[in-house]
């Protein structure tokens, strides 16, 4: 049992890592602010979210369970809500120009 | 897993601060924001794993605060250089 | 090298860092942000402080650590304090500058009673 | 001293002492408008009668009176501790605080036609809040607690100095906040340090737990630095001048008088009670060196200034510099302790009440005149004697000629230099007096012609009468009993040592 | 070499890194973005050093709420032309060597410190039970070195009072200016209209928890501050009239009943700032309440600076 619970933790865990390292590689290597913040909204969050569906089955009470779930909701809402932001920020430079 | 918890927290955070070099280049403060914004996100991540390999009370109400605030500066980036209807500011030199 | 011991060089690194910029830096924003990279390196002094005094099952001493919580608030009305000098100055004058030279009028008898 | 210092009787009035302009603050900003004045006035009496209860209670007493916070002992808690010299600075500062407010009335009232103004709102809090946070550095025996009351007089003296709204007042307001910001934080380092190496701030137990550490040595000349360039000290004293010159008369009375002497009183108590044990490594002399040049840089430059205001501040710098007399020549255990120790002080409070009165009288002139500059003061005095004279008076005791309290001091210093064979602080004494003497005879020389001279208004008699009595107060301390010295060596470590068989 | 440490290592030199970011930096703008980022790997720093509660406040403050005022300042700043004349080589070696001497002799002291270290953990903890609270922290906060906290809230209340006090005269008595562009994206008034109630939930937790646990009046108040200004930024709220009587009621609630507890000690407790046996933890939390209220309060309104706008009627 406790040893596919690990197993479990261990693949979202890896996979969280993946995802974060997509992103850095995004933000680095990606020619334009439009796409390189596509990329990384994506990643970062399917990487947090990863990590933490990893931990989930690691937190010792539902209440810090739930916390987890909630922290990952919070990110999830403010990573889109910047991203929309950041595009608007872009388009009306763009048009600016 | 201890260790596997912490190794995965260390590439986390090492990664997104590889991350940072686009607030040294930019070019445009948005790509600096974004830097800052994938840093907080993995700094979240890596919390999270080191505390749960550690067990140190407390860190989640950490992460927590932190998640909640990870929009904080971004949002004050965009306000602040679209905040007085003035053309936004750019890092282009 | 335990973790106070290496906050221990990142502090006094800070500290460091902070000093030369604010002596160093002439834009009175950039110095502001030297305080407090300042203000953060002598934080950290207290928090190593704080971890060192671990006894038995306490993992930190907590009369540094509350003393931190109050320096961080201080730090920040201190923050704000500056900024909005800079902001009127700048209202006022168009120009944030510390040059003291930049204020001295030769004649005009307009300074204060 | 014991470690568990206790609660002594009347102790509670130190409490009250600090936490009577605390409430002032508060009171005055939830309920704003006229009542930030009347507040600050309306307690001033009673923080003169505290503050003279704390005097009457020290010498009683004949040793410092205490008070455990929460009935905590240090070192959890913080304990309160008044000795002779916080008993006559607190005495010092209840008597010009209200001065000051008193001269104000008249520039600093709310308009007829107003709720509240921008002015006398923030005037009168941060007047409050000043006397709040010299109560604290007076009496408290917290490293940490002294911290937070040295930020509390930084945000109390900002507003001051730039309540005048100019760009001008702006700039060296922000001049003057970076230096206090950085001396704070640098004082706080010294602290963190402190408790590091003995685990405590308090002033009592840190004294007994004293021993060479690099950490002590680090924090002794990092608390140092910070409070010299609160105290503006040569060569940390760039922000002074434009900051007090360009404040009201009334606000630059205070900042002088007393905002500077908040951070020299810390210094005092850092050598004199945390770091005595310590064996000397030149400290003493590097801050008499540095006073040194205060007094010799600030008194040119208050020669060559053009506006008054701006005189009387750099004169504030070379006086600053003879206070750090006291340490090469108060400290140890020497013949001339007691004469170096005596004089420092003396100096602290003759500087304090000439000040603040040459400020003032400064205000009175600037109204009357419509403008400060020396060189158009030309038979003035006739018009307006009273503040000639107590122009004169305060300058009496600049130049440190008798009778008055300055003279008192730099005749202590000057015997203590003479007794210890250290010749070079007599020198600095005697060309900083000729120097000082140069600066009063410019502002008086022209003064003192007959030429006519026209007054835009007649000068304010209230105003002149309160600038008068602060003068005579600065001369009449030349007058002070040997008793007088007695009550300023109460608590005093050298002394406690010292009695020790 | 273990784990933990290399990944300290690598922490402390990111932080040292950006740190050094900041200063160099050409425009204040990046310089800013990089404190922000220096911020949050500051409070990951903290949770090594076992202190979550100031990890939640170098958080929420330390990066965040200056960061806010940090980034809001140079924006306005940042388009003035430079008035000062770069620094001399002379002034640069000088200044390079004084902060080298002062990094090295820090180091040796921190290095050098007694073993073992002296601590008041033991005391703290003796004296908890008294309390009723279970974080360390908090007692000493509220109840050992109560003075202390009274009179860093009086700071604060100065602070605000010196931040009005730059406004000119005209405008005294109204709003300071809008945090937020006149017409705010959908997105953000979405993101502050979902995360402001999550936000206030998560502050009030905090200081309620703080009791026990880490949290307490300074966190659960700096996390309502930070949700106040992005209400402010979507321009869901604006600043209010700083005339307003209420405001300043409740502004200066926390220290005043800190002051008012503490002068009712002699008579509860027989000391100055004493609580009474048994009555204490109610009155701690008491206590904390209006200083939650006071700090959410200030910490928003110093962000926004002083009065710009005429009072109106």
């Amino acid at each position: 049992m406790s040893l596919a619970v690990d197993l479990f933790s261990l693949l979202a865990i890896g996979a969280g890592v993946f995802f974060f390292l997509a992103g850095t590689v995004a933000l680095l290597r990606f020619p334009d602010s439009l796409s390189r913040l596509h990329a990384l909204t994506k990643s970062d969050n399917l990487g947090l979210g990863l990590v933490v569906l990893g931990l989930l089955p690691r937190a010792g009470t539902p209440l810090s369970a739930l916390k987890l779930i909630v922290l990952w909701g919070l990110v999830q809402l403010s990573s889109a809500s910047v991203a929309q932001l950041v595009g608007a920020a872009l388009r009306r430079r763009g048009a600016a120009e | 897993m201890t260790d596997a918890l912490l190794i995965a927290a260390g590439i986390i955070l090492l990664t997104v601060a590889v991350g940072l070099v686009r607030v040294l280049y930019g070019p445009r403060d948005v790509d600096r924001m974004m830097a800052v914004q994938l840093l907080g996100t993995g700094g979240i991540a890596a919390l999270l794993l080191a505390a749960s390999a550690t067990g140190v009370a407390g860190v989640e109400n950490v992460a927590l605060g932190l998640a909640l605030l990870s929009s904080f500066a971004s949002v004050a980036f965009i306000t602040a250089s679209t905040g007085a209807g003035k053309p936004e500011q750019t890092g282009d030199q | 090298m335990s973790p106070p011991i290496i906050a221990g060089f990142v502090g006094a690194g800070l500290v460091g860092l902070g000093l030369y910029a604010l002596i160093v830096n002439p834009e009175p924003l950039k110095k502001l942000l030297a305080f407090n990279l300042i203000g953060s390196g002598v934080f950290l002094v207290f928090g190593i402080v704080a971890r060192r005094g671990a006894v038995g099952v306490f993992p930190f001493d907590p009369v540094p650590q509350a003393m931190v919580i109050t320096g961080i608030v201080v730090a920040f009305a201190a923050s704000a304090l500056a900024v909005a000098l800079m902001l009127r100055l700048a209202e006022e004058s168009g120009r944030v500058t510390l040059d003291p030279d930049a204020w001295t009028k030769p004649d005009d008898g307009a300074e204060g009673p | 001293m014991t470690p568990a210092e206790t609660t002594t009787s009347s102790g509670a009035l130190l409490v009250l002492a600090i936490l009577l302009p605390s409430a002032g603050i508060l009171a005055s900003f939830a309920l704003g408008g006229r009542n930030a004045e009347r507040i600050a006035l309306g307690s001033a009496p009673l923080a003169l009668a505290i503050a003279l209860s704390v005097l009457a209670e020290v010498w009683r007493a004949g040793r410092p009176i205490v008070y455990a916070i929460a009935g905590l002992s240090p070192p959890l808690g913080i304990a309160l501790r008044a000795d002779g010299i916080s008993a006559v600075m607190l005495v010092t500062s209840a008597l010009i605080i209200p001065a000051a407010g008193l001269y104000a009335r008249a520039g600093f009232a709310t308009p007829p036609a107003e709720r509240e103004s921008r002015k006398a709102f923030t005037f009168w809090i941060m007047l409050q809040a000043i006397s709040a946070a010299l109560a604290i550095i007076f009496v408290s025996g917290d490293l940490f607690n002294l911290y937070v009351a040295l930020e509390l007089l930084t945000f109390a003296a900002l507003p001051l100095a730039c309540v005048e709204g100019r760009a001008e007042t702006f700039a060296a307001a922000l001049r003057y906040l970076l230096f206090a910001l950085f001396g704070s934080i640098f004082y706080l380092l010294g602290a963190a340090l402190l408790y590091g190496a003995f685990g405590t701030l308090d002033i009592a137990l840190l004294a007994e737990r004293m021993r060479p550490l690099p950490a002590v040595t680090a924090a002794a000349a990092l608390m140092s630095a910070g409070l010299l360039a609160k105290t503006a000290l040569f060569p940390l004293h760039l922000w002074l001048p434009p900051a007090h010159a360009n404040a009201p008369a009334p606000a630059s009375a205070v900042l002088s008088g007393l905002v500077v002497k908040g951070s020299f009183f810390l210094t005092l108590r850092l050598w004199f009670y945390v770091l005595p044990a310590l064996p000397a490594v030149g400290f003493d002399a590097i801050l008499g060196a540095l006073g040194s040049g205060a007094v010799v840089f600030g008194s040119v430059l208050a020669l060559m200034q053009p506006r008054l205001k701006l005189l009387i501040a750099y004169s504030t710098i070379a006086q600053i510099g003879y206070l750090f007399l006291i340490f090469p020549l108060g400290s140890g255990l020497h013949a001339w302790t007691a004469d170096g120790w005596n004089g420092g002080l003396m100096q602290v409070l003759a500087h304090a009440f000439a000040k603040a009165a040459m400020f003032l009288a400064a205000g009175v002139l600037y109204e009357s005149l419509g403008h400060d500059k020396i060189a158009k003061f030309s038979g003035a005095a006739k018009a307006m004697p009273m503040t000639f004279l107590t122009l004169g008076l305060g300058g009496l005791s600049l130049m440190g000629l008798p009778p008055s309290g300055g003279f008192a001091a730099k005749w202590l210093l000057l015997r203590a230099s003479v007794a210890s064979g250290q010749w070079v602080w007599a020198l600095v004494l005697l060309v900083g007096g000729l120097l000082a003497a140069g600066y009063v005879y410019r502002i008086l020389a022209p003064a003192l012609s007959s030429d006519p001279v026209a007054l835009k208004a007649p000068p304010r008699r209230a105003g002149e009468a309160i600038a008068l009595s602060l003068a005579l107060v600065a001369v009449v301390l030349g007058f002070a009993p040997e008793s007088f010295f007695q009550l300023l060596d109460i608590g005093r470590p050298a002394l406690a040592t010292a009695g020790l068989p | 070499m273990t784990l933990f440490d290399a990944l300290d290592l690598a922490l402390a030199a990111i932080v040292l890194g950006l740190a050094a970011w900041t200063i160099a930096a050409r425009e204040v703008f990046s310089a800013v973005v990089g404190y922000v980022a220096y911020g949050l790997l500051l409070a990951i720093v903290w949770v090594r050093l076992y202190a979550p509660d100031v990890a939640l406040m170098e958080a929420a403050i330390g990066s965040g709420v200056t960061g806010v005022l940090l980034v809001a300042a140079s924006t306005r700043l940042g388009r003035l032309p430079k008035a000062e004349a770069p620094p001399g080589a002379a002034l640069k070696i000088a200044a390079a060597a004084l902060s080298l001497i002062v990094a090295g002799l820090l180091a040796a002291a921190v290095l050098y410190l007694p073993d073992p270290a002296p601590s008041l953990a033991p005391e703290a903890d003796k004296d908890l039970a008294a309390t009723g609270l279970g974080n360390a922290v908090t007692a000493v906060l509220i109840a050992y070195r109560s003075f202390d906290t009274m009179l860093e809230k009086v700071v604060l209340v100065l602070a605000v009072v010196g931040v009005w006090s730059v406004a000119p005269d005209r405008f005294w008595g109204g709003a300071p200016a809008p945090l937020g562009p006149a017409a705010p994206e959908a997105a953000l008034v979405f993101l502050a209209r979902i995360l402001a109630p999550i936000g206030i939930v998560i502050g009030v937790q905090m200081f309620w928890v703080g009791a026990d646990d880490p949290g307490g009046a300074f966190q659960g108040g700096a996390i309502l501050a930070a949700m106040w200004i992005i209400v402010m930024m979507a321009r869901l709220a604006e600043p209010p009239r700083i005339g307003s009587g209420w405001l300043r009621l409740a502004l200066v609630s926390g220290p005043a009943v800190f002051l008012l507890v503490g002068l009712a000690g002699p008579l509860m407790a027989g000391s100055f700032f004493a609580f009474p046996a048994g009555f204490a933890k109610p009155l701690i939390l008491f206590i904390e309440a209006f200083m939650v209220l006071s700090i959410a309060l200030t910490l928003p309104l110093l962000v926004a600076g002083p009065p710009s706008r005429e009072a109106g009627p």
